[in-house]
C-alpha cells in the first residue's frame, strides 16, 4: 500500500487512501468489482460521459444547486454562514448526484438491474428514481425496523416502480441492508449492479461516489469564491458513510479552508472506531474487542453506521480534515433554529453539522469567519420524527 | 495436541484415492458443538471446519447467519470458540472459517498463533481477497496455518491461477454464485469451476455452497476432490438434531461419497 | 370596464381582465388595496425591487428551476412532453415565488406581519418560510377540517415560526380559510399584509401575484426555445386559483402556443362555474342559483377551490386558452405513470394536467406535437394521501 | 304594502330630534324571526337591517356567521326570506343587508324587484366597494332602494367625501377597524370616524360594527345619529331568547339613547 500525495486526489491502484480503504470483497464480487473498476475509469476519462452526467444532473436533477447565505443566523452568530443548498436537489438530498452517475455507469455496463440499501430511505428513493428514468429494474434493501419506521418512504420507492425488500437478519436496520444487497450481488452480479449509498464499501466505491459527489464541491468552490471573493474559513458537513462531506470538501482540499466533518455522537466511527474492516473497506468503525461490529445509534436514520468511508479515515489520519461529533437534543436544537430564522427545515443529518457550527461559533470558529455548510438534505422526510420526539419531550402539543 | 496439518492430510488422503468430505459447523451454534465436532471426526470427516461467529456474515445465507446469531447470543467469542476446541482429541484437521475482520482485530500474530493453540491449521476468511492476502498469508503460513482461498464461477481464468498459486490446503470451489444456503438442485457452475481450477493446480479442490445431500456430495466428488457440506449440517444442529443427527448425515453423505453417483 | 388588448398584459386600472376582476372588498380593506396596488406598481417599476426578487429566488429559492424532457413517456405517448420544474424550488413548489414577491412588498410597505390562508399547506408553509427568512411575523389561516388531515404541515409551519389558526367556520376548509384570513385582515391591516396565494382576490392580487409567477414562464420561454429552436404547440397547468397557469401561460401568450388550464372535475369553475363574485373578485365561481358558494371537491387539496382566478375567466371568454377538467381516477393513474416510468413524483394537483395530456394525446393533442406540462410541484406532500386511497381501492396492501 | 322609505324616514326622525336606533337580524336565523321583527318596530326601532344569509360572510364575525349558517341549514334563501317579509305590517323602513354575489346572481333588475315587494327601502352590499358601485346603485335607486354605502377608519378623507356623495338612506360609519361582533369597549375610532364624515354630508350617520350594549349605543348618538346594533341582538336570538328577549333588549337600547350617555 503506497500512501496518495494529492489530498482528495485518486486513491492507489489497489483503492487504498493512505493506510484504509482497499477491497474486502469475497472472491464472487471480485470480477464484478475489478469490471466496475474498468468500467468507471473509462467513463470517467470519456467526454461523453461526463457530458450526459452533467446534463442530466442539471436538466433532471436541478444542479446547480444554490450557494444561500444566512444572513439572520449568521448575525446572530457572529460568523458569516452560507449553505450549499443540496436539499434543493432532485429527490431532496445530494444522493441523487451518486445514483445518476451510477445508474448511467450501470448502462454503459450493459447491465438491466441494480440493487441499493437504504436506511431511512434517502438513497434507496434516490436509485428508484434514477433506474425509474433510465428503465433499469430497481430492488431495494431496507431493515425491516426501517421499512415500518419509513413506511412511506417504501412508498415512495414502490410508487417509482422499484421493489422494497425488508430485510430481516441483523439488527434490520441499515448495516444489515449492506449485507444483504452485497449477498444479493453475490448471486445476481451477472446483469446487477449494486448501487452503493455513500463513499464506502470495496474499491471503486469510495473512490468513485467521492467523485460522482463531487460535483457539487466544484460548484460550491465557485459561487463561494464568487460571494466572498475567496473559500470559505470552515468547510463543514455532516458525515454517515461520508458522501455529502466528500463531495464538498474535494472542493477544497487543495485551498487554506478547515475542512470538518460531524458525525452523530452515537455513531462517531472517527472519535470512537478502531480500524477494522466491514462492508468490503479498512476503515474506522465501531467494533468490541473481539471484531463484533457495534451497532450505531442516532436520532438521524442517514447517520445510523458504524463505519466511515474510508477516505474520511485518512483525512483525519493526516490532519487535513478534522470530526466533530454532535449529539440528538443539540441537532433537534439545530434544526429549529434554521428553520425559524432562515426559512430552511434542514434534514436531521445536516443538522448534526449546523449544531456542531453553532455550538463552535465564538470558540473553534472564531468570529467573523467564513462558514460553508453542506445543506445536504431537506428535513420533510424527518418532520414526522422530529414532532413525535418534540411530543414526547414535552415540547409540542 | 497435535493434530495432521491441513494441506498433508487432505493430500494424503487424496492419494490414497479418498474423496473427501468436509462439514462445516458454527462454533457455538448449539451447546454440544463440540461433541458434534468429535462425532463427524469419527463418522467419516476428513477435516472439519470451524465458523468463528461474526456479526456481520456477508457471505452467508440465512441459515449460517441465524447459527451465527444464535452463538452470538449464547456468548461464544471467536477466541473463547477456539480455546475450547484446543482440549479435544481428533485424528483429523480442523480449518477456522469467518470474516477478515476477527483476524484483523486481533492481530495477525495472535490470530495464527490462537487458531494453532487451538490445533486448527487451515484458516478460510471468505472477505480477504487475493489483493489484500499480503500480510495475513505470510503470518499463517510462517505459524503453521494453510490460508485456503476461493475461487468462483465468475473468476477468470488468470485470476484462478493467481488464487490456485497462493491457496494452501486445497482450493476452494465456490460451486455457485450466491451466499452459502441449501439447494435443491446442484448449480451447472459446479462443474465448470471445478474444470477451471484442476489443470492450475495439483492442490485437492473441494466444492463447498450448495452442495446439500447426499446425492449432491455423491455427483461433485465424482470430478472433485472433495465435498463441503455447511448449511445443510448447521440447519439439522440448529433444529435440535444434536450429536446423533448431525453423525447420521455425515454418514449417510460418506456412504454416498464412497458409492459414487448414482 | 375597458376591455384590454394584448392578452396576458396589465388589467385595467381597475384591475378589470375583461369582465372578470375588480375589488369587490370590504370598504375596510378598500384603502390597503389601494395602498397595496400603489406600492406593488411602485415596486415593480423598481429595478432594485425586481433585483432584490431575482436574486432571492435565485440564491434562496433556487431558480431557474430547470425543464426536463421526459424520454420514456414522450415515446409512449407518441408526443414530446417538456416539464417545467416548480417541484424543485424551495419549499416544493411555485407558490415561493409569489410569497416572495409579496414577503418583500411587506416589508417595503413597512409592515411587520403576513397572514396566508392554505389549504393543504403548500402556500402555507411557503408564506411561513419567507417570513421566516425576512424576519416577519406570521399567521396562516387553516380550515380545522386540513389542519387534522394535514397535521405534518401544521407542524412544518411551526418549525418555521408561524402560528397556524385553524378555521371552525363553514366547511372548515380553504375557502372559510381565504373568508377568515380576509376578517383578520379587516382589523389588523394597518401593520399587517394579507399575502394572498393565488391569482384571486380583489385588484390588485390577481395582476400582483401573477407577475410574481411570471417569472417561471419567463424562463420556460427561454429554456423551451433552447430546446426546441421554437415554442411548444401546447403549454399545459393545472388551475386551482391559477397561479402556476398564469405564471407559465404568461410567458406564451403572444406565442401561437395553445394554452390549457386543467381544473379538477370537483372544482371546474369554468366549465361548471357561472360568473359570480367570491373573495373580492367577479370571475366563475361554483354557485347555486341563489348565490351561495357551492364547495369543490377533489382528491388534490390545492385545487378544492369553488373559483378561479379571474384572469382566467376571461383568457376563457375571449378563446386565448381552453379549460379542461381531470377527475381523481386518471389523476391517480397519471402521478403513478410518471413516478414509474420518470422517476419524478408529481404534486396531485399537475397530475390532474398530466392526466389530461394523456387522455388528449393523440387526439386534441396531435401526435408528434410539442408539450409542457408545468410540474407545479412536488407529490411529497401527497404521497401518505395517495397511499390511503389506493389501499381503500385494494390497489396497494 | 307600502312602507316609509329608508332616507326620507331617517332624515325625518332626526330633524325630529330623535337619535336613530337600528337593529340588525339574520332571516331564518330562528324560526320566529318574522315576529322579531314586528317586535322590533314596536319597540322603538326606526328601520330595521334585515341580513340575507350568504354562505361566505367576509365581513362578520363569528356570531352573525353562526346565524347565517343556521338560517341556510334551516333552508332560508335569499329570496324566501324576502317573499315572506313582504307580508308584515310595519310603520318602519327595512334595510336588507346582504353580500353583493346575492344581488348579481339574482341580477340587479330582479334583486332590486324583489326587495321593492318585500317592502324593503334600503340595502347593504358590504363587499360592494365604491368602485364597483355602477352598475347596482342606478338600479336600486331607479326602483326606490337606497344604497347605504360604508366609510370605515381607514378611509381617506377624499374617498369619505366620495362615499358620502353616493351613499343614500344614510351613511353607515363603520366604529371598529374589524368584522361585527360584540366588543366590551368602544373603539377610540368610533369619534374620528363620524368626524370625519359629517362635514361631508347631511345624511344621517349611524355607527355599526362593535356597538354592542346600552351604553355603547347612548355613547355613540350622542355624536352620531344613530346606532347599529347586530351581533349582540343576533345572539340573544342564537342564545334562544326569542320576540320577548329582543324587545327587552331593544327597550333597553332604546332608553339607554333616549336618556343619553352616562
Ligand atoms: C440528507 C442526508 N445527508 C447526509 C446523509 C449521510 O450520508 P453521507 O455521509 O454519505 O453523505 C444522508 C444519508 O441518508 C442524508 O440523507
Ligand atoms: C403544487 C401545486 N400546484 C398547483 C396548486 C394550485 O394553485 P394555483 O392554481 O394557484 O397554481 C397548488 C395549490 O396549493 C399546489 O400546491
Amino acid at each position: 500500500m503506497t500512501t496518495i500525495n494529492t489530498p482528495m486526489g485518486e486513491p492507489t491502484a489497489e483503492g487504498w487512501f493512505g493506510s484504509f480503504g482497499g477491497r474486502y470483497a469475497p472472491e464472487s464480487l471480485m470480477p464484478a468489482c475489478l469490471e466496475l473498476e474498468a468500467a468507471f475509469r473509462d467513463a470517467w476519462a470519456d467526454p461523453a460521459f461526463h457530458a450526459e452526467f452533467e446534463s442530466v444532473l442539471h436538466h433532471f436533477g436541478g444542479r446547480p444547486t444554490p450557494v444561500t447565505e444566512c444572513l439572520r443566523l449568521s448575525n446572530q452568530l457572529g460568523i458569516r454562514l452560507l449553505l450549499k443548498r443540496e436539499d434543493l436537489a432532485h429527490t431532496g438530498s445530494h444522493k441523487i448526484n451518486n445514483v445518476i452517475g451510477q445508474a448511467l455507469l450501470t448502462k454503459r455496463m450493459g447491465k438491466t438491474k441494480m440493487i441499493a440499501e437504504t436506511g431511512a430511505g434517502q438513497h434507496g428513493v434516490a436509485s428508484a428514481t434514477a433506474a425509474a428514468l433510465l428503465g433499469l429494474e430497481c430492488t431495494v434493501y431496507m431493515g425491516e425496523v426501517d421499512t415500518q419506521r419509513q413506511a412511506l418512504n417504501v412508498f415512495r420507492m414502490e410508487l417509482l416502480g422499484a421493489t422494497v425488500h425488508p430485510v430481516t437478519s441483523g439488527s434490520r436496520t441499515l448495516k444489515d441492508a449492506v449485507n444483504e444487497a452485497m449477498r444479493t450481488w453475490v448471486s445476481e452480479v451477472h446483469d446487477t449492479h449494486y448501487c452503493l449509498g455513500s463513499v464506502m464499501g470495496p474499491h471503486p466505491f469510495p473512490w468513485m461516489v467521492r467523485e460522482f459527489q463531487s460535483i457539487l464541491g466544484r460548484e460550491a468552490r465557485g459561487q463561494v469564491t464568487d460571494l466572498l471573493g475567496d473559500v470559505p474559513d470552515f468547510v463543514v458537513a455532516c458525515v454517515g458513510g461520508g458522501s455529502n462531506a466528500a463531495g464538498i470538501f474535494s472542493g477544497f482540499a487543495d485551498a487554506r479552508s478547515a475542512l470538518i466533518g460531524v458525525e452523530a455522537a452515537g455513531g462517531a466511527a472517527i472519535s470512537t472506531g478502531t480500524p477494522g474492516v466491514l462492508h468490503g473497506m479498512k476503515s474506522q468503525i465501531l467494533q468490541d474487542d473481539d471484531g463484533q461490529i457495534i451497532e450505531a445509534h442516532s436520532i438521524s436514520a442517514g447517520l445510523d453506521y458504524p463505519g466511515i468511508g474510508p477516505e474520511h479515515a485518512h483525512l483525519a489520519d493526516i490532519g487535513r480534515a478534522t470530526y466533530a461529533s454532535a449529539g440528538d437534543d443539540e441537532v433537534l436544537d439545530a434544526l429549529q433554529m434554521l428553520s425559524k430564522m432562515e426559512g430552511i427545515i434542514p434534514a436531521l443529518e445536516p443538522a448534526h453539522a449546523l449544531a456542531w457550527i453553532i455550538r463552535a461559533a465564538g470558540k473553534e470558529i472564531p468570529l467573523g469567519s467564513t462558514v460553508l455548510l453542506n445543506m445536504s438534505g431537506r428535513g420533510d422526510k424527518d418532520v414526522a420524527q422530529v414532532r413525535e420526539v418534540l411530543q414526547a419531550k414535552g415540547l409540542y402539543r | 495436541m497435535i493434530r495432521p496439518r491441513l494441506e498433508t492430510h487432505l493430500r494424503a488422503q487424496v492419494a490414497n484415492g479418498r474423496k473427501l468430505l468436509i462439514p462445516y459447523l458454527m462454533a457455538g451454534q448449539c451447546p454440544e458443538w463440540l461433541q458434534v465436532v468429535e462425532g463427524l471426526a469419527a463418522a467419516g470427516a476428513d477435516a472439519i471446519e470451524i465458523g468463528l461467529p461474526f456479526s456481520d456474515p456477508i457471505m452467508d445465507g440465512p441459515v449460517i447467519q441465524a447459527a451465527a446469531v444464535s452463538a452470538l447470543h449464547a456468548g461464544t467469542t471467536p477466541m473463547g470458540a477456539l480455546a475450547e476446541l484446543s482440549a479435544l482429541n481428533l485424528e483429523i484437521p480442523l480449518v477456522a472459517m469467518t470474516y477478515y475482520n476477527v483476524a484483523y482485530r486481533a492481530g495477525h500474530e495472535r490470530f495464527a498463533g490462537r487458531l494453532v493453540e487451538a490445533g486448527v491449521s487451515g484458516a478460510i476468511l471468505p472477505d480477504l481477497s487475493l489483493e489484500e492476502l499480503d500480510g495475513w498469508s505470510e503470518v499463517a503460513l510462517a505459524a503453521g496455518i494453510d490460508p485456503v482461498l476461493l475461487v468462483a464461477p465468475a473468476t477468470g481464468v488468470e485470476r484462478t491461477a493467481a488464487i490456485c498459486q497462493r491457496s494452501h490446503g486445497f482450493v476452494y470451489a465456490v460451486g455457485t454464485m450466491g451466499v452459502t444456503g441449501e439447494r435443491t438442485e446442484l448449480a451447472t457452475s459446479v462443474h465448470e469451476v471445478v474444470d477451471k481450477i484442476r489443470p492450475l493446480t495439483d492442490l485437492p479442490v473441494c466444492v463447498g455452497v450448495g452442495v446439500s445431500t447426499p446425492a449432491h456430495a455423491a455427483t461433485v466428488t465424482a470430478f472433485a476432490d472433495g465435498a463441503i457440506v455447511g448449511s445443510a449440517l448447521v440447519r439439522r444442529l440448529l433444529d435440535g438434531g444434536g450429536v446423533a443427527g448431525a453423525v447420521e448425515f455425515i454418514s449417510q453423505l460418506r456412504s454416498a461419497i464412497d458409492e459414487g453417483p448414482a
